[in-house]
């Protein structure tokens, strides 16, 4: 049974927190601030005592999957264990309690942080510079598309499209648009990569780039990459890699290394931060030299008197958020960096490749598999021919909550009919692997015998499935009702 | 050394090679054209252990000196109010941060209800209609704020008060130049917005007036006033506030706005250099199907169980693509579960103390610091916990002075406002005590004849 | 399903810490130490990834009930919320970093706290002074008997007999076994209070004190405390408080008030610090001025120096354990009276009598109640009618699970045929005290209508009803065979 | 101020009241006899607030000065080994921390079941057969096995090596004169025990030999001879170790220990002032129904799961009452779950590397500071972590001036073994780095000059 909502358990007069004794009120508020800046409309907040409070909180975590309990294959969304570590020491309150407009001798301890961050992504992805800044991978890309829009206005070209393959991720034309780019599609071809024809009949003068991602959204690397690289470059335009999937070959090829001018990182992704039920993230941007003085302000510099931020870069972007970006998560990717370190880091994409691997050569039996080649560190299986029998590829995934497992990314790439895309990242264990298989085994039986059970599925969950038709028909996003 | 964080072992490998088909790993990365392989170590440092790591880092966060250890009066839109303890205890649950975004939502009821309180304690907060689960921040909120009037109204001109917090104004100037938004700042006059400057640039291009209550110096704006010109011209009226404020200062939903915004770290986020931020959004109804970022909605199961869902997603970028509202993905959860934590906890009255010491110490400084030779109140208007004090010396060498003495002092507004180099801005949270001002006092009033 | 055991998880090769590249082996160790030292058998620890460890420990925190996600009227053990700030107060840095060696004046912070919480101790209780050293009831029980036995050792009395109430927990008669004390148990009498005339047939000079616990274990309180002091006092005797049960009446009354000469305290009950499932506690001591040279070593001193250990107390019994208590559920203990303070600590009582009192008067209609009375903190229901239905308080505890409680303590005060003992305490909601009724009742029910429900339960919890006969008949203990 | 861990309103008050029949909780109290009532407040300290109360336990803990800050060379029984993250954050995990003893299995597996892995850690590391669950600390578990000895050889003689820790010694003697125990100490030769001098106190009167191993002042006691000696008597051998040292160190079980306990706070506990401490105590299966202290055991429900129980409770105070093993009720079983963590986390290599670090270590010191001029090394046998050196000043002093520089020295032996009063006892464990040994190092070669 589902915990009930915070506001349903409040009762007028309970308390969970007291900050003072004295409460500034009537006439002695007056003094301080004129009637007319006032509420007027009460607070309705939840009043709850502090054990009803935590009480409320632990058990609605207990609703919840996360990678600590759970396996957790979102594809795409690299849900590997997050250190530990990590977390207590990016807590430190030498850290958690600065000031951003503090004096810059008082916060040397997190700019050299910040500064060093900073070089291990530019040496791990051999960009020229890296910049810190944006909030997640989207950002990142918003932050590079608005460098490359500002590099053509300096140059006066007239550059008003980008090119995007049809299995690119949905933030690849969204930010573009953001950007006040049109959108080209370039299609895949037959095994699953950039169609070379297509792109070459659409790349043209007026594209700024042609946003990739290596290895793409099926898994698979871009075999003919320099080719795709030259094809974009002859015409003047850009390689901007989206970053997201750089767990597949972490010290085994470096994007500039490929042609990339230009990329995001997720730090959340590759270098194992939470993700905290969505976010924070952070989607620090790597430029090469030609658009490295785009970057957006500030960036942290080095001089004889140590660590400072440097606002002083006339060809910026400007800058893309308040302050200096997700700290905390930043502090926690360079925590990972340097427990893998040198000889480590390329440690973390060969096995993720080789679970990838495993789990797809183990379900391909039961699964259609339509691209059945070598894949990096996930792969994307189809339930098309499931539909015979009535069982889609969420029915799938919501059998699986039953079993035990966060269910894989459903629908994505929209290029697979009834996708089911799979990453269980290097941290899970050959045992978590072979668990999962029995699952989408008997599920794949379950489909043959007993389809209706796998088309009802959860059965186990705190709620069955939930109907989001309805959700969205009607609309109610406020325990209030004031939205009518 | 291995890696704690892969568990195979050498036999693990070969099995599963074996299963695969392959001799090795290596047979795997094919794929991937040998002329772009690295053939060395990428060049950062070796590995480190855990106790190495914790000693390093230990070492690096005592290099900082911060509000943990010096009492702080510095603001500008990040504050050092009080964190309860739950907060942390509860954020900190494992099932809430190491899950992702509720694609599933049967196996995500706990994060989604959490959302979807928060999304109904912003509401109540604001008194808006409808809040999103939380952008990057206040500043790329307000970007997306005027991205989105620009998507309603379709025009082009936006006019944006100078007291809106100056990194705000950089950041939505980054964004909206790129969409051929054309940008027009309007001045102040006694720390507020110049009302007759703002008549003086709005017409009916206009696609919204953007202000901040209480603005960057503290004061706070004519927020009745300003919404009236707004309105009259058809512009929408985009307004940012500091949540902690409504406590006690009318809401934005209570003058009209259309799409108020905020930075909410100060709801129950740790200060970390401006780095554990969250964007609150909010709108009016009727622009729902315009708004950017995650909506949580309330539906049922079959057997008519309450649970909570992603929903309107086709306003998103994984549906929409390049017709989406916005292309944020990955939000501020974790930051979102720490505001609804913190709203929760203190509750309407815990709010109202928390603005309540705000408001009391700000003044009980100002009234003090006024008396002080050589020190002066360049305005007069009302203000909420900030306020701008004009200084016998330059402002640098003054928080040098107050450095020196542990405390972190105001905010030198040289840098962003020339015309107020020579002023601080103070800033005062429910965490400053009489004691800590009382000092701060005595060192401003020798502050004169202090070595710097 | 149950979590494997993590032995069974373990693979050879597998690590979740690393401390150093270098393993000091062969050669280079035997130069350190002889061979002869070493060890010879290899271990055989776990072999895990650190993801997998996470996951093994979280997993099975989730097959355990606490008090932040259920209610757990554990009778007796005072089961209340525990407040999180002082969790992370107690683990600040400068407390949890310190050894108990160090020179005194580096540890001033916490000798004051420790010197402080005896005081709060000493004025709540009345009692002259206060030693921390115990590291739990029991313990405290132990410490108090053989400073009584040392009492009248001085004073050449020959006393070797201890009187214990029939209704008393067993560490009572245990602690006086270990004091090697006889022990007399003396009876409760039809009210559920001690029976005076036997104490006073049981009261002699031998007698070295009356172990009495207030309000008893039925959560009654001893009405005639004064004459029961009278009796005990009258022999020359002590009259022993077993504190166990202080959350009672806090700041309503206080033990030297109604005649203690010495007690226990028991910090994580009475003030709300974790039961950690088992433990650690805190059992200070405190004592009247006559026994309070005989508190154990050392004690926190202050003079002009500021605090110290003081070890020159000649007549002290010695030492009771290493070093100083458990120090962070003292600091925790210290923390809550703090927030409590002057004016609340007696609402504290207050409102965990209002939340007994109330249960017992709305479940007595459907259980009976031996001791139809108003009663302290917690009351003692019987499920002795329900045998008729073949339903025992066992079952009854087991079926709580299947509707989300942590069952009442059972079978014990061993007065009271099939005993159901409740405490509810203070933290309490009446929202959730409703719920509990209302599941009591249905429970109630359940044995008229459908008694095997109850009795074949828990249904719903992890494993069903475990054998715990088949654990004490064919012991095993440990993961290795190794035992035989 | 009201309470925030109380729910109650006014109006919940009434109902309640209304429900029992009551006016007042007054009217509730009316058992407690008039005479005995307070009338008046606690003469304690007013409500303060949390934002009050962590700023004040914040300033406490600043006066503090440890491990944390200076670097440790101090040990006796109570230290500052590393302690992994995963240790802290799996053993705050709530349904751990606040559940209690588990009465209830069905809703406790998974604390049973972290008991039953403590216990087969245990067993495995000290090569016994069997492990309770914890007792308070060393110290009473030493004296827990002597009270068990007594139980099984109805003997009252104990010889107690004068090498066992000093507090401990203390500790066995307050509880071992209660039941009228004898003690014997037997002296050291060279910082071990004389074995001349035990076989000339043991006889058949003799219920245990206790010893400790490495033992208070580092040396590693010829735990074999020693054996032989007392079981030649019929004696029970009781032995404590350093459960760390048993990644390399000869465990308990393979020299014929009848009862073998330990401190267990090194495994994964913080150090906190000797106040997060464990129990650890082993014994032989045959002595099982004479053990001190919870047991769990592996069962299974009726459909054959396996599951975890206490057992042979027949033993424990809450049956037995005065006959029971002992009177524990509440253990350390928060500490004990950090162990199992601990030990599972380093696994066998791990606590070897941290042995192998802790030996390396030591050894290092002891070269280095055997070359100082003035200091000196009273013994030559063989030591784990510690060791014993004298000094050419009053170590009280020495240890003024390594505070000075933010350094712990060793341990002023002079305190407990007059004797040695001009020795420090110096420990090194595996956070100790060469850097820190290097530094020491050159404070101690100018002590001789320095000022206090
Ligand atoms: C391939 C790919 N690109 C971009 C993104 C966007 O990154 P973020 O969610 O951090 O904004 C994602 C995130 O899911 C992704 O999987
Ligand atoms: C009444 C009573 N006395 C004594 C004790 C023993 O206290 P501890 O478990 O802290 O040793 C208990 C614990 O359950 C108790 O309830």
């Amino acid at each position: 049974m589902g915990e009930t909502l915070i506001f349903e358990k409040s009762k007028r007069g309970r308390r969970a927190c007291f900050l003072t004794k004295h409460r500034v009120e009537g006439r002695r508020l007056r003094k301080l601030i004129p009637e007319r800046y006032l509420r007027r409309k009460a607070l309705s907040l939840p009043q709850l005592s502090e054990p009803d409070l935590v009480r409320h909180f632990t058990r609605l975590s207990q609703e919840n999957m996360g990678v600590d309990s759970h396996f957790y294959p979102l594809g795409s969304c690299t849900m590997k264990y997050n250190p530990k570590i990590n977390e207590s020491l990016a807590a430190l309150p030498g850290f958690s309690g600065l000031h951003p407009y503090q004096d810059q001798d008082t916060i040397q301890g997190t700019l050299h942080l910040l500064y060093q961050t900073a070089r291990l992504l530019q040496e791990i992805s051999g960009m020229s510079k890296v910049a810190l800044q944006p909030s997640a991978g989207a950002h990142g890309e918003l932050t590079s598309l608005l460098m490359m829009k500002s590099f053509y206005e300096v140059k006066k070209e007239v550059r008003d499209r980008v090119l995007v393959p049809d299995s690119a991720h949905g933030t690849n034309p969204a930010s573009s648009h953001l950007a006040n780019f049109q959108v080209i599609t370039v299609k895949s071809n037959n095994v699953g990569e950039i169609d070379l024809r297509d792109l070459s009949h659409k790349m043209s003068p007026r594209a700024v780039c042609l946003m990739i991602t290596v290895p793409n959204t099926l898994g698979l690397f871009e075999r003919e990459i320099l080719k795709v690289s030259q094809i974009v470059h002859r015409h003047g335009g850009f390689l901007y890699l989206d970053g997201a999937n750089l767990n597949a070959f972490l010290g085994i090829t470096r994007p500039a290394d490929f042609g990339v001018d230009i990329m995001h990182f997720n730090l959340h992704k590759t270098f194992s931060t939470p993700h905290g039920g969505g976010g924070p993230g952070s989607g620090p941007v790597g430029a090469s030299d030609e658009l490295s003085s785009y970057l957006p302000l500030p960036l942290v510099g080095k001089n004889k008197d140590g660590y400072y931020l440097d606002h002083d870069r006339p060809k910026s972007i400007g800058r893309m958020r308040s302050f200096y970006g997700n700290i905390a998560v930043i502090l926690k990717a360079y925590c990972y960096i340097r427990t893998l370190g040198r000889e480590s880091l390329r440690e973390v994409s060969e096995s993720a490749v080789l679970n990838a691997n495993y789990l797809k050569e183990k379900l391909k039996k039961y699964y259609q598999l339509p691209f059945d080649r070598t894949c990096m560190h996930e792969f994307v299986l189809s339930a098309k021919d499931k539909k015979e029998k009535g069982v889609r590829a969420l029915d799938i995934a919501k059998r699986l909550l039953d079993l035990g497992f966060h269910p894989p990314t459903i629908y994505f790439p929209l290029i697979v009919e009834e996708a089911l895309m799979i990453e269980p990242t290097e941290t899970e264990s050959k045992e978590t692997l072979d668990s999962f298989i029995s699952a989408m085994i008997q599920i794949a039986r379950e489909i043959e015998d007993e389809p209706s059970l796998v088309r009802e599925a959860p059965h186990k969950m705190p709620v069955g499935r939930l109907d989001e038709v309805r959700a969205a028909r009607e609309p109610k996003f406020t325990f209030f009702n004031k939205e009518t | 050394m291995a890696i704690p964080y892969i568990p195979h072992t050498r036999e693990d490998r070969r099995e599963m090679l074996k299963e695969i088909g392959v001799k090795s790993v290596e047979e795997l990365l094919e794929p991937i054209p040998q002329k772009v392989r690295l053939t060395r170590y990428l060049d950062i440092p070796p590995q480190i252990s855990e106790i190495e790591l914790a000693h390093l880092m230990r070492k690096l966060s005592q290099e900082n000196a911060g509000t943990d250890e010096y009492t702080c009066f510095l603001g500008g839109g990040a504050y050092d109010h009080f964190v309860p303890g739950v907060v942390d205890h509860l954020a900190s649950r494992s099932e809430f941060y190491t899950s992702y975004t509720p694609y599933q939502p049967e196996a995500s009821q706990g994060i989604l209800q959490v959302f979807y309180e928060y999304q109904s304690l912003i509401c109540n907060l604001f008194q808006m209609e409808v809040s999103n689960a939380s952008l990057y921040d206040g500043a790329t909120a307000l970007a997306e704020a005027i991205v989105m009037a620009h998507g309603i109204t379709q025009r082009k001109k936006v006019l944006v008060a100078r007291t809106v917090h100056p990194e705000f104004r950089e950041v939505i100037t980054t964004y909206t130049k790129a969409i051929g938004m054309h940008l027009i700042e309007i001045g102040y006059k006694d720390g507020v917005t110049d009302l007759q400057e703002l008549e003086d640039n709005i017409d009916d291009e206009t696609s919204c007036v953007v202000i901040q209550s209480p603005n960057f110096l503290g004061y706070m704006e004519d927020v009745r006033e300003l919404e009236k010109i707004t309105h009259r011209f058809g512009s929408l009226y985009v307004v940012c506030v500091d949540p902690v404020s409504l406590g006690l200062i009318t809401p934005p939903g209570e003058f009209n706005a259309d799409i108020a915004v905020a930075e909410g770290q100060a709801l129950g986020n740790p200060i970390y250099f401006g780095g554990e931020c969250l964007g609150i959004f909010t709108t009016k109804r009727e622009f729902l199907r315009k708004m950017p970022g995650r909506l949580i909605g309330e539906t049922s199961d079959k057997q008519g169980r309450r649970g909570f869902v992603l929903t309107l997603q086709t306003r998103e970028q994984h549906i929409r693509r390049e017709r989406a509202t916005s292309n944020i993905c990955t939000n501020q959860a974790l930051n979102t579960l720490r505001a609804a934590i913190y709203l929760s906890c203190l509750s309407e009255e815990g709010l109202r103390e928390v603005a309540g010491l705000c408001l009391e110490n700000s003044h009980y400084l100002m009234e003090r610091v006024k008396k002080i030779p050589g020190f002066s109140l360049p305005f007069s208007s009302s203000f909420f916990k900030e306020f701008v004090v004009k200084c016998p010396r330059p402002p640098k060498e003054i928080n040098k002075i107050l450095l020196e003495n542990e405390i972190i002092g105001g905010l030198d507004l040289g840098r962003f406002y020339p015309e107020l180099n020579n002023s601080l801005l103070f800033c005062t949270t429910e965490r400053r005590t009489k004691k800590e001002i009382d000092e701060l006092i005595v060192i401003l009033e020798d502050v004169k004849w202090a070595r710097p």
